[in-house]
Formats: structure tokens, C-alpha cells, sequence
């Protein structure tokens, strides 16, 4: 298991890191977070053009760059750091994912390219209404109608789903439950039969749909009644990129605050010369660089596919879930009333900490899976 | 209350006798607000605990707590005595001239003006002596050029207490006045602060040359802290629930023009604190949302709730420990200056548990998100409740240094003058 | 409801407060736990009659005080302060009122005078080594053998229970389980088909001991079979009684702490003007005045023998558990390596409240019963 | 290790090769132990990141790492290197005149000479500069007089590390002396310190009229404090567990009269450190205890033991990132220096989690207790994680200003002679 950064992958985070801080300041985030659909097609096409990042993680035959989990793990913990709005986590992540994971060497040829150029955005819908993160959740039914499948049922809580082209759902046959009879398919954004709605979100940064599915015309990705063994793969890799972009976004957090405690003066000293000032920057940083080491952790035993990734996967997230929103609750309150108001960018970060605490479930539902995944019982 | 006062306090049988009499002969719902509140004023009845010079009766908390039970209990209007109404009132009754009582208690009690508190400044947060607004006295007017920050109804409020710098080569605290400001005149605008969970209870108002006339300076010229102080303290007291709260509690919907008048007078006031029960946690929210969602029969889940059950009533209890003790005149123990912190403390811990109990749904506000957006609102106004007013750090440091008796740290006592001392640049 | 103490009590607690910090300062403390017994009869005789301790709770007519749990609250409180070693807990709170829950009126009689006088020493054997703090977990069978009961089974955790004169035991009827079949027996000390072991406690302050019963004579205290209700009513005034005892000594480790870092110099100036140290005494401070709230308001509750009492027991107990521990660990902390040290009395409170945060139940099984016994389920 | 040296570094292929060839041709387990050990040091391998004039080969961590293991994996005996035996020569190497290196490094790497840390006083627990154990020059002899503490191994250690006030007038740390003093002296009187987990671990060391001879001085007069931060960086390394720790390691028991010698060594080192697992919680028992009391079915406990199971590997993981970084040369990240802190966090949650898990039993120890009494012995042990070789609140200052470069607090910098700065009356 390796324990540091390549230096090519340092060479790797550095370009991104500045890419991002330009392209990326706090305006353009607060004026995309205020769109409907959240970020803008061209500016995502030239961005994804430059730096190749919806492919990092895929195969050079599909047009990726052949990198492994580390990269992709680079590439959201910058993400995370700079709070991109881009439809990156639900079509280059979730989507391109479970199509590697699911997908016959076909579908793949047919669907990965143009979702590597940037020039179709998909996402996938998993959970519902009931809000279960697992397949034991999944109600949506899958018929066969003369040879075309049909789905019926509602999906919530769909990352991007109100604007991707090409949505992978997972369903299941009517009558099947548990890991049985689960399926992946894709469905056209546009489809006839397919409702989307967007849902308000507490983090406007991150945006949620909810797609309720009448007879909506799909199709078969992969094996028929085969997808819980790829679909519980493409949750643990989620949920490793999803650590990462958390502990991008804490450690930004961190930095800012310890900046402004430098900068701030009070009683004719600088705040950061207060020793619980200081013993609380200390604990933060403990914190953060914790939760790192469970993500990068998390990635590297990805990449080496190691036995126990399912513990380690869920580890990761529930360290950052804890991780993430306490730094934000601390970079709030070492700035006072300032850090409370509207202005200020840190409840940007604080609302993204608020829902990636829950998304892909919260850090109670992980320790229990970590539990399990590593057999004590 | 002066110490006389105490001494010879009647019972309360005396004093429950006196006002269900006075209230028999009095209480009429068809008066107007101010009419009647004039009548509460001149009997004394309103400021129970006021000295009688002062429209009140010198009367214990204790008893005090009768007289607003009883005005309560026959379903008559009291004075207008919450908020920062009272801090101006206690603030003028302790440091005001007999003019400015006279011109600024009464109308205060019948509703007739309002207030805001103008301390707070974006170059000092905690540090309220640090306040870097001016007051310079041209010919016979104090002139007022700055920024105050954290008002809350200054958009609606008739004077403000103004903490203001008269001299910058005095030391920090020696260099600052305490005035009335006229809120309504040009030289006064009032911005509203929006916040992150999107209201704007809050206002930031600019002095562009502002007005004060002489009369209206409270205390000494230089001796303005000594004042804040009293002004701080009573405002402590009520962020502990340990002060005379009688004011704010709402009363029931009854008829008659007198009710309506005080309706009306109540929606502006409580105007800014709609999303206050959020900002704690709505922790009554809490079983009935575990039970909806089906989490109270998850085994970790009720321990959180339990630990939060715990705290809250530890924590109420804590605070009706200090209430008692003050009703029976004893000195208050430790227990009153941790209301705050522990209030803090709840709020965050109710914070975690409904993101606990509502699971995915946390992710979601407004309309899409459980109890119509309530526990959105709860998720995001909960990190206000460590700071407003005082933050968690500064309610530490108090509680050390003046329950404790712990010693200040070194080089807190800064006596360079003001203008030497290094400040934040505020654009 | 009444949340202050009246004057009289207030006096009580001064007389008690001073009678103790004269009687058992830590040198008797320590001389007393380094004894096997842990106690001398003599002593506490005569301390006992001095001030009436042991009947504070019992009713004029056997001897007592006629007060309340708001006094014997007050008694154990100052006791927990002082760390007094005394057959207290054991004889006045566990023993006396299971008798007085249970017993019969010509029992009370034959009883009570000689526990109030302290000439007799009692104490209530109920857990066994399976460690459960209630009725369910009584393994230990009473069979009638020609008129006379005759009990057998395994009792540990018995407070002072190598001392006693007399024994107060939960067993049950063969083949009874739960609730069902439960009943009290008297057993003298010295009984035949009695073994009694005294266990190595952490808490050398607090004597254990793990009692055998072979067959061993005992007498029928109350009604046959109706145990259950007078013992939860037993465990729920015992746990108000500890949670405070607990308080006390909890107060007197954050006043002992606070007094130290006053008085403690490092880097040319008392630790106690140093921010972090301010702020960890005013959380402690905080943690410790909630903890008595809560005992105070249980101890009130059961005065006034409120309908949720089970509730607030089991709060008031839960709340100190984590207090006690918590000041316990901040008050070695401030007096770093001085604080781990034998010959400092820090560590005196600290194994206390290790054994009282289990002691009747932990935290966590006192929040689950409070949950419960609020209905909430 | 020099900036040359890294620079011409050999391959590790040419390491392993030249010291496998070198073991082949001289390990020999018959040898006696100081024999064998003056064998390594004159072929510098015992020591391979010494410069070369001082039994090293100059060579960088990463090789020095692949010499230790070889050394491990042909299974021979290597020098005497951990603990303070460490410290003390990582502090001659730095500051000792080539005649003190030579008097005392060999001795160390073979064991002939064991070492005391005598920095610690009752007076001055966190604040090392504040030491006032005296020593004065009388003739051509250091007069030792004072008392030290928390000193482990003293009463079978050769030499004591000693800072010593040497100059009441000057500024705190300027008034400090470092001295290497004989332990086997009347002047030296040693007796243990019990603890609360009734082991005595550590030692009082008092002196009365000790000597020490003039070239046992190290560094300058007035200097020991610029010394002494040279042996507590190394001291702070160890504890991170980024340290070269090869010296510890247990080797797997085996045949031979050498290792007959060494595990006799091991076992009077080890002594004072049985109770350490316990100190630091024992992580490696929670799984198996819970699953022997059937708790790990317990929902609520099961968290628990995650939160600690997850704080545990990314504490073992970040120190495992730094020393990565270490090795590859690179500059160690902010994870360096968080290694102590994140100890007592796991410890505290450890000793919970051990409560919430035996339940009633924890209140047993010794055979009445779970594991024998090792569950008590951790719940009365781990309290000393977080005071033992700097606090939690000295590590936080640590990493506040070392690590995030954050300012002194002010009235830090106290440039009173230290006869005047107020001290600890101690007897």
C-alpha cells in the first residue's frame, strides 16, 4: 500500500488546483448556484476539453486518460476544494462508473466516449423517495413489453437529474426483492413517460431531482437481473470520491479560517494569537488531516483493489461526514456574526458539508456497513 | 430596587389584594393602548419593580411577578417593557438625568417609541469597547460618523443607544460616550443584513454626519463603557431566562380594540425573530419527527435523542434553579451565567439529531424538505446561536473570570490610547 | 415542583459539609480503603449517631428523621464529597428502602431501628455475575423446604456485601422468569450455605463482594412473589441517591482543580490565566451544574413521588455518569503528571466515579430506560 | 545526515548487497554482545545514518531502514539504539566536542552505557526552561544541587542528561547549562514514583552536592537550553512514531548466548514499560471482548466501536503518510506532529468503549477483573496518555505555532532575570 503522492500526481493536483482557483472564484460559484440547472454546458465542455477530467478514470479505448482511483481522487478533492459547479460527481463519477462496472463491451463503446468529451451528461438514479442507500431500497419496476423494457416508479434524490441527457436507473423486476432481480438501464432525459422535478436543496451548489417514470421506454445495461454485484461496486467507489471531495472542501475550509484568524483583530491582537483560537486550529487540523488519510487511504486500496474495500470505502465516508461539517461549524464561529452572514462564502462550503453528510448516507449507516464489511458480528 | 425597598416589602397577599382591586376598577379592553397604559404607569402597576419615583412601586422580583400574573390572569394588556425597551429603561434608570426620564420612560412604556441597541461594529465583534464610530461635538450638536452592525429593528425603531467614540487619545474604554440617537433624521440609513439561511433579522446602519443633541448624552462624557456595561448586563439576563421576560409572552387571542392595537404592535416587534425557534434547535420537534420517520425504534438514534432529551432539561432546569433563587432574593449561584453556553449546546446537539432522524431528506428545503422546510431552516440558522449575543468563547471567558474569579490573561489590559491600538480596516 | 433548597436544608448540608471535611479528610480515606472492610464499625456507629444519617429517609416511628429524598439526596451528596467509607450506600439507601418498599409493618419494626441506630450494618443483593441491573437478570432460586425458604444461586457486585449483617436478596421461584415469581428474603451474614468472597474492586473505596448460596436459610421479606414493584421502586430511589452522591464528588473535584490551577505557576504566571484553561473549568463547571440539576430535580420528583419519576431517575443517573467521569479526567489533566501520581488524591475521586458510571447501570442503559419509560417507542 | 551526503546517496540495491556480504562473513551468535556490537560499529553499520568520522555511513533514512532489516532478516543482534540512549547520542552528534563523541557514543551503540533524561521538576511540569536545579562551579568541579522528575530507568542508568540553572540574573533560557552527569555517585540519591495504576514507572532523582567534572559540558555555558530542544526533537520524533525505532523491536526469541545477553538487556529496559499497551488503550482487545460478552450484537456499541476502530487506522494511517514522506525526503506535511495528539484521543475513546463493553465488570480488577485486570489497568492508565511527555494542551500550542505558524500568545516573551519570575513553592 503506498502512503504518498506520486510527484507526478503532486505535478497533477497543482495544475488542477490553480485551474480551478481561477475558473472558480466564490462570484462564479454564487452566480451558477443561482441557475436552475446549476452550471452551464459550454463552460463545462471547454473546462472538461482542457483537462480531460471526465475520462481520468476511464480506459484509453474509450477515450480516457487510463488513470486509476488516486487521479479521480485528486480531481474531486480539488473539486471539493474549489466547490465546482459542474455536473462532474453525477455523470464522470456515478454514471460513467456503474456503465464501466455494468455495461457490455458494446454499450460501453457506445456511451463512454461522448461522455469522456463532455459532450453528453448522464447521472444515475438509484434511490427513492423512501431515501435508502442500498438495493434493498430500489422499488421502480422494469417490464418487457414486446421486447422493449418499460420502467414504472420514482427515483429521488438524483444527483444532476433534472439536466442530464441520459439518466442509468436502477430497477428491478416486478415481484423481485433485495439483491434479486435488480437491473441497470438507461433512459433518454427527454424520454416520453419520464417526469423530472427539481427539488429545493439546502446546498444549492449540489442539485437534486426527482424523476417519476410511467411506462418510460429503457434499456438494458448489461445483464438482465445482474446489476446488485456492479451496483454495490460503483456505491464504494462513490463513496471514496465522495471522501475525497469532502476532505478537498475541509481542508479549504481550514486554510480560510486560519487566514482569517490571522488577518482579524480583536482586544489589539490578532485573533489568532488567542490560545483557544489556537487549540481550536489545532483540533481542526487533527481533524482534517485524519479524515485525508481515511480517503486517500480509501482511493489507493481502490486502485491496489483491495479485499476489503467496502470497509475502508465506508470508513473513509464516515470520517469525512463527521469531518467535514465540524470544520465548517468551526469556520462559521471563528468568524463570528460575519461568518453567519449571506455574504460571506463560508455557509457555501457549510450547506456542501450539510448535504454530502447525508449523501450516499450518513456517517452512522457507514460505521454499521464498515462493521459488517469486515465481518464483526 | 433600593435596599429599603426590600426591607419593607409588603406581602404578597397585600399586593395581590391591591391590583385585582385597582384592575376590577380599571381594566377596560375599549381603551386605546396608550390610554391604558398610561393608566398601568400612573398606578404604578406596569414597572412593578421600578422605584415609585418612576412610574413604579419598588416592589421585589418576587412580588413584581404577582402584579403580571394578575394583569395576566384577567386578560388585560401589560406595559411595553421587553427587548431592548428594558435595556434602554434599566440603562436610564440607572444612569439618566430626572430630565431624560422623564422624557424617555413613559413613552417607552406605552409602546410610543421603540429602540435598538447600536454597539456592535464590523471592527469589533466580541470587542464592543473597540467601537471606532465618532462623536464630535460641533457648536451644540454631537456629530455621528460610522458604522454600527447586528441591529435588530433599527429599520423600525424611534432612538437608538448609541455607544460612540468622543476621544481616540484616551485609553479603549475611557474614550467612549453613551447617547440617544434620533433614528429618524437624515443622517441616518439602515441597510438590512442578510444572512445564510436567508433572513435579514439583523440591520447594519451608516452614520453620514448624524445628529445627537447634548441633552441626549447619558452619563459622562468619557464614561459611555460604564454605561454599555448596565445596558450589557440586563441584556444577559435576559439571554440567560433569568430576566423579567413577563413583556414577551404572547397573549391569547382576545377581543377588543385594545387587543388588536397590542397585536399589531407585537407582529412589528417579533417581525425579525420568526426563524429564533429554528436557531435553537427546535428540540420539541424531535420525538414526533423520530416517530413520523419510523427512527425512534432504531436503538443509536435514541440514544442521541435521549442525550439531547437530557441536556435540554438539565439545562431548563439549570436555568429555573437560578430564577428561584433570584425570586427568593438569594444571591444567584453559578448556575445563571450558563444558560447561553448550554443553550449552545442544545442546539447543536438537536442540529445533529434531526439530521439523523430525517436521512436524506436533511438534503432538502423549502417546500421539498420535511415539516414544509423547518428542519432545513433548523440545519442552517443553528450556528447563530453560538455567537449572537456573545460568543460561546466569550461566554467562557465570562463565566471564568467573573463566576470563577479566574485572572485575566496577560496583556488584556491594553493602555495605549485608542488610536495607537491596531484595528481591523473595515471597507 | 420546588428547584431550591429551603433554608433548613441549606443549613443541613452546611453542618454536614463541615462534620465531613473534619471526620474524613483523604488521609482517613486512604487509611480506611487500604483496610479489607473498608470501614470501622466503631467509627460509624458513633458517626451515625451523631447525626442521625442512617434514618434520615425513615419515618419517625422506626427510629428515623422523617425527612425525604430531598435530605437523603443532600446526605449522599456530601458524602460523595468527602469520599466518606462508610456502610452507607449499602445499609441506608439499598437495604432500608427495600425494606421499607417491601417489608411487612412487623417487619419494619424488627427491622429498621437497629439499621437507623447503625448498630446493624444491611445491604440488597440483587445483581448477579451475568452483571444485568434489573429483575430479569435473578437466576438465584427460594424453595420452601418444610416451612422455612432456603436459597441457592450466585449474587456479586453486593455492596459491603462481605460485611453485612444482614442480607436483603431477590430471588425468585423455580421456574419463574422476568417479573414473575420474584421475591425478597432476609439472610443473616453469618447463615450457613453462605459463602462470601470479597472482590478486587478498581474503586478501593467502594468494597464488593460476590456472595454464595447453598441452600443457605432465609426468611420471607414482604409478600411471596410480589417483589417486582417494591425493588424498581428500590433501584429507582437508589439511582437518584447515587447520581447524588455522584454530583458531590464530581463538585468537589472541579472546586479541588480550580483551586490548583489558582494556585499552580508555569511559565511565570498561575495556570489559570491561561485562555484554554479558563475555558475547559467553564465547561466543567457547565457539565457539572447540569449533572446536579438533573439530581436535584429527580431527587425533588421523587419527594413529591412525580408520575415520571422512573424517567427522571434514570436521567439524573445517566447524566452523572458522564459528569463525574468527564471532571474526573479534566481534573487529572490540569495537574498533569502530578495528577497520575498515588501520593496526589485526584485519582481517589477518579476511580470512584469509574465505578459509579456502572454502578446500577451505565449511561447508556439509563438513557434507553428513560426513553422508555417516557413511552417513547 | 549531511546535504553531501544525500546527494552522492548510494542505490539500495548497493546497500543491501555490501552489508548482506558484510553479515555473512561476520555474524556470529557465539560472539558476547558487546563483541558483536563493536564488530557492527567499527563497519558503521550499527548506526547507518552517523556521519562516517562517527561509526556511520552517512547514508539517508530510507537505506538506513534497508541495513536495519537485513540485520533483522539474517536474525543478528543490532547496537543499542532506542529510548534515550537515542537522545543522548543524537545530542553529542549535534553538540559534543569530538573528545565527548568519543568518550561516549561507542559505549552507548554497545549498551555499556545507559541513559537518564533529567530535564523534568516538580516546579516546572510543562515549562521545561523553567528548571531551577542549581549547579554552581566550586573549584574545578559543577556542584549539583535540586530535584528531578518523572526521570524513567534512572535508577539503573550510567549517565543522566542534565539541564541545570547555572545564572539566576540571566533571562529564563538563557541561564541554562546541559551537563552529562555520572548517576553512580553519593551525591545522586533515585527513588520511584508510584502511580495511581500502582506502578512506579518513573523516579524522583534529588541531588545533594553532586559533581560534575568541567568537560562534561555540553555546548556552551548558558547554552543547555539551545541543547536540550535538540533532545527533545528527537524525544517529540519518537513519540510521533516517525522516529528510526529498530533498536525496539522485539526479535523473535532465539538461540545463542548473545541473545541470551540481549533479551537480559531488553527485559531491564522494558521493565518500566509493561503498563504502556494499557496506557494507550489496548484497540488490539476491543473486537475480541466484545464479541466473549456477545456486546458486539449491541447496535449502540457497535458505533462505538467504529468511531474508535476508524479514529484508530487514520491515526495509523497519517503516520504512516508522514513517515512516507520522511523517507522519500520529503518535506513532512502538517500529519508530522499530529501523532501524539491523536494517541490520547484513541486511548480515551478505547477506555470507553472497554467500560460500555464489560459493563459491570469494569469495576473489577486484578484476577477478579476482565483479561485478568488488564481491563482496569487501562481504564486507571490511560488518564497519563495525554500528560506523558507534553500535554495535550503543550502539543496544541506545539502544532499551533510550529505547524501553523500562529503567533505567540503576548506576555509569552518574559525577559525578567529568572530570580524574579514567580515560581511553584515545592517540599
Amino acid at each position: 500500500m503506498q502512503f504518498t503522492f506520486t510527484s507526478e500526481q503532486q505535478e497533477y493536483r497543482a495544475v488542477l488546483r490553480r485551474y480551478f482557483a481561477d475558473s472558480s472564484p466564490t462570484t462564479e460559484v454564487r452566480r451558477l448556484m443561482e441557475t436552475e440547472q446549476g452550471w452551464e454546458r459550454d463552460r463545462w465542455r471547454d473546462l472538461n476539453a482542457q483537462l480531460g477530467l471526465c475520462g481520468v478514470h476511464v480506459p484509453e479505448p474509450y477515450g480516457g486518460q487510463g488513470f486509476g482511483m488516486v487521479e479521480l481522487g485528486i480531481v474531486v478533492e480539488e473539486m471539493g476544494r474549489a466547490l465546482v459547479c459542474a455536473p462532474y460527481f453525477a455523470s464522470a463519477v456515478l454514471a460513467t462508473t456503474a456503465i464501466m462496472n455494468a455495461a457490455a463491451e458494446a454499450q460501453k463503446d457506445a456511451l463512454l466516449p461522448s461522455l469522456v468529451a463532455g459532450d453528453a451528461v448522464a447521472t444515475l438514479a438509484f434511490t427513492e423517495p423512501n431515501g435508502r442507500w442500498d438495493a434493498g431500497g430500489v422499488e421502480t419496476t422494469a417490464v418487457a413489453v414486446d421486447g422493449a423494457f418499460r420502467l414504472d416508479g420514482v427515483k429521488s434524490f438524483v444527483l444532476d437529474g433534472a439536466a442530464a441527457d441520459l439518466i442509468v436507473v436502477l430497477a428491478r423486476a416486478p415481484g423481485s426483492s433485495g439483491e434479486e432481480g435488480l437491473s441497470f438501464f438507461t433512459v433518454r432525459g427527454e424520454a416520453d413517460g419520464l417526469t423530472r422535478r427539481a427539488l429545493k436543496s439546502l446546498d444549492p451548489t449540489r442539485k437534486l431531482a426527482e424523476l417519476t417514470f410511467k411506462g418510460a421506454p429503457a434499456e438494458l445495461l448489461g445483464e438482465l437481473g445482474k446489476a446488485a454485484e456492479p451496483f454495490a461496486k460503483t456505491l464504494r467507489l462513490a463513496a471514496i470520491a465522495l471522501a475525497n471531495e469532502m476532505v478537498g472542501g475541509a481542508d479549504r475550509l481550514r486554510e480560510d479560517a486560519l487566514d482569517y484568524a490571522m488577518m482579524r483583530v480583536q482586544f489589539g491582537r490578532p485573533i489568532a494569537s488567542f490560545q483557544s483560537m489556537k487549540h481550536k486550529q489545532a483540533d481542526m487540523l487533527l481533524e482534517v488531516e485524519l479524515a485525508k488519510s481515511a480517503a486517500y487511504h480509501a482511493a489507493q486500496a481502490a486502485a491496489d483493489d483491495a479485499a476489503d474495500l467496502a470497509a475502508l470505502a465506508s470508513l473513509a465516508k464516515a470520517a469525512a461526514s463527521e469531518a467535514y461539517l465540524q470544520t465548517a461549524i468551526h469556520a462559521i464561529q471563528i468568524r463570528g456574526g460575519i461568518g453567519f452572514t449571506w455574504d460571506n462564502d463560508t455557509h457555501l462550503w457549510f450547506k456542501r458539508a450539510k448535504s454530502s453528510e447525508v449523501f450516499l448516507g450518513d456517517a452512522t449507516l457507514h460505521r454499521e456497513r464498515m462493521m459488517r464489511a469486515w465481518g464483526h458480528r | 430596587m433600593s435596599e429599603a425597598a426590600t426591607m419593607t416589602a409588603p406581602t404578597e397577599e397585600a399586593v395581590r389584594a391591591e391590583v385585582c382591586a385597582w384592575l376590577d376598577a380599571n381594566w377596560d379592553p375599549n381603551l386605546g393602548l396608550v390610554e391604558w397604559r398610561n393608566r398601568l404607569i400612573d398606578a404604578g402597576w406596569g414597572a412593578p419593580t421600578w422605584p415609585k419615583a418612576w412610574h413604579g412601586r419598588d416592589l421585589p422580583p418576587a412580588l413584581a411577578a404577582v402584579v403580571d400574573q394578575e394583569i395576566r390572569r384577567v386578560g388585560a394588556v401589560n406595559v411595553a417593557r421587553a427587548g431592548v425597551r428594558n435595556l434602554a429603561a434599566q440603562t436610564l434608570l440607572a444612569h439618566g438625568t430626572d430630565a431624560q426620564k422623564a422624557a424617555f420612560l413613559r413613552p417607552s412604556l406605552t409602546g410610543e417609541y421603540s429602540w435598538c441597541q447600536l454597539f456592535s461594529e464590523p471592527g469589533s465583534g466580541s470587542d464592543l469597547a473597540g467601537a471606532m464610530t465618532r462623536a464630535e461635538l460641533k457648536g451644540n450638536r454631537w456629530i455621528v460618523n460610522g458604522q454600527k452592525v447586528w441591529t435588530t429593528s433599527a429599520h423600525h425603531a424611534d432612538w437608538g443607544l448609541l455607544l460612540a467614540r468622543t476621544n481616540w487619545d484616551a485609553q479603549k474604554h475611557q474614550g467612549l460616550s453613551y447617547f440617544l440617537l434620533n433614528m429618524h433624521q437624515p443622517g441616518v440609513e439602515v441597510r438590512p443584513l442578510r444572512q445564510m439561511n436567508g433572513h435579514a433579522s439583523f440591520n447594519q446602519v451608516f452614520f453620514t454626519d448624524a445628529e445627537v443633541l447634548p441633552e441626549h448624552l447619558i452619563g459622562e462624557l468619557g464614561g459611555g463603557w460604564a454605561v454599555a456595561t448596565t445596558t450589557l448586563m440586563h441584556e444577559r439576563r435576559g439571554a440567560d431566562g433569568t430576566g423579567a421576560a413577563a413583556g414577551r409572552e404572547p397573549s391569547a387571542p382576545r377581543q377588543g380594540r385594545i387587543h388588536d392595537e397590542e397585536r399589531a404592535e407585537a407582529a412589528v416587534a417579533n417581525e425579525p425573530y420568526t426563524w429564533y425557534p429554528q436557531r435553537a434547535g427546535r428540540v420539541d420537534l424531535v420525538l414526533e419527527r423520530a416517530k413520523a420517520t419510523g427512527k425512534i425504534d432504531d436503538p443509536v438514534v435514541r440514544q442521541e435523542i435521549a442525550k439531547l432529551l437530557i441536556l435540554a432539561r438539565s439545562a431548563e432546569w439549570t436555568a429555573r434553579r437560578a430564577r428561584a433563587a433570584q425570586v427568593q432574593g438569594r444571591p444567584q449561584g453559578p448556575e445563571g451565567s450558563l444558560g447561553k453556553l448550554a443553550a449552545s449546546h442544545v442546539a447543536r446537539a438537536a442540529a445533529r439529531v434531526h439530521t439523523l432522524i430525517s436521512g436524506a431528506d436533511a438534503m432538502l428545503s423549502g417546500a421539498d424538505g420535511p415539516e414544509d422546510g423547518i428542519i432545513a431552516e433548523i440545519l442552517i440558522s443553528v450556528p447563530a446561536v453560538s455567537i449572537a449575543g456573545g460568543t460561546d468563547e466569550i461566554q467562557r471567558n465570562i463565566i471564568a473570570e467573573r463566576v470563577l474569579r479566574m485572572p485575566k490573561e496577560p496583556g488584556s489590559s491594553d493602555d495605549r490610547p485608542f488610536r495607537d491600538v491596531p484595528k481591523n480596516v473595515v471597507g
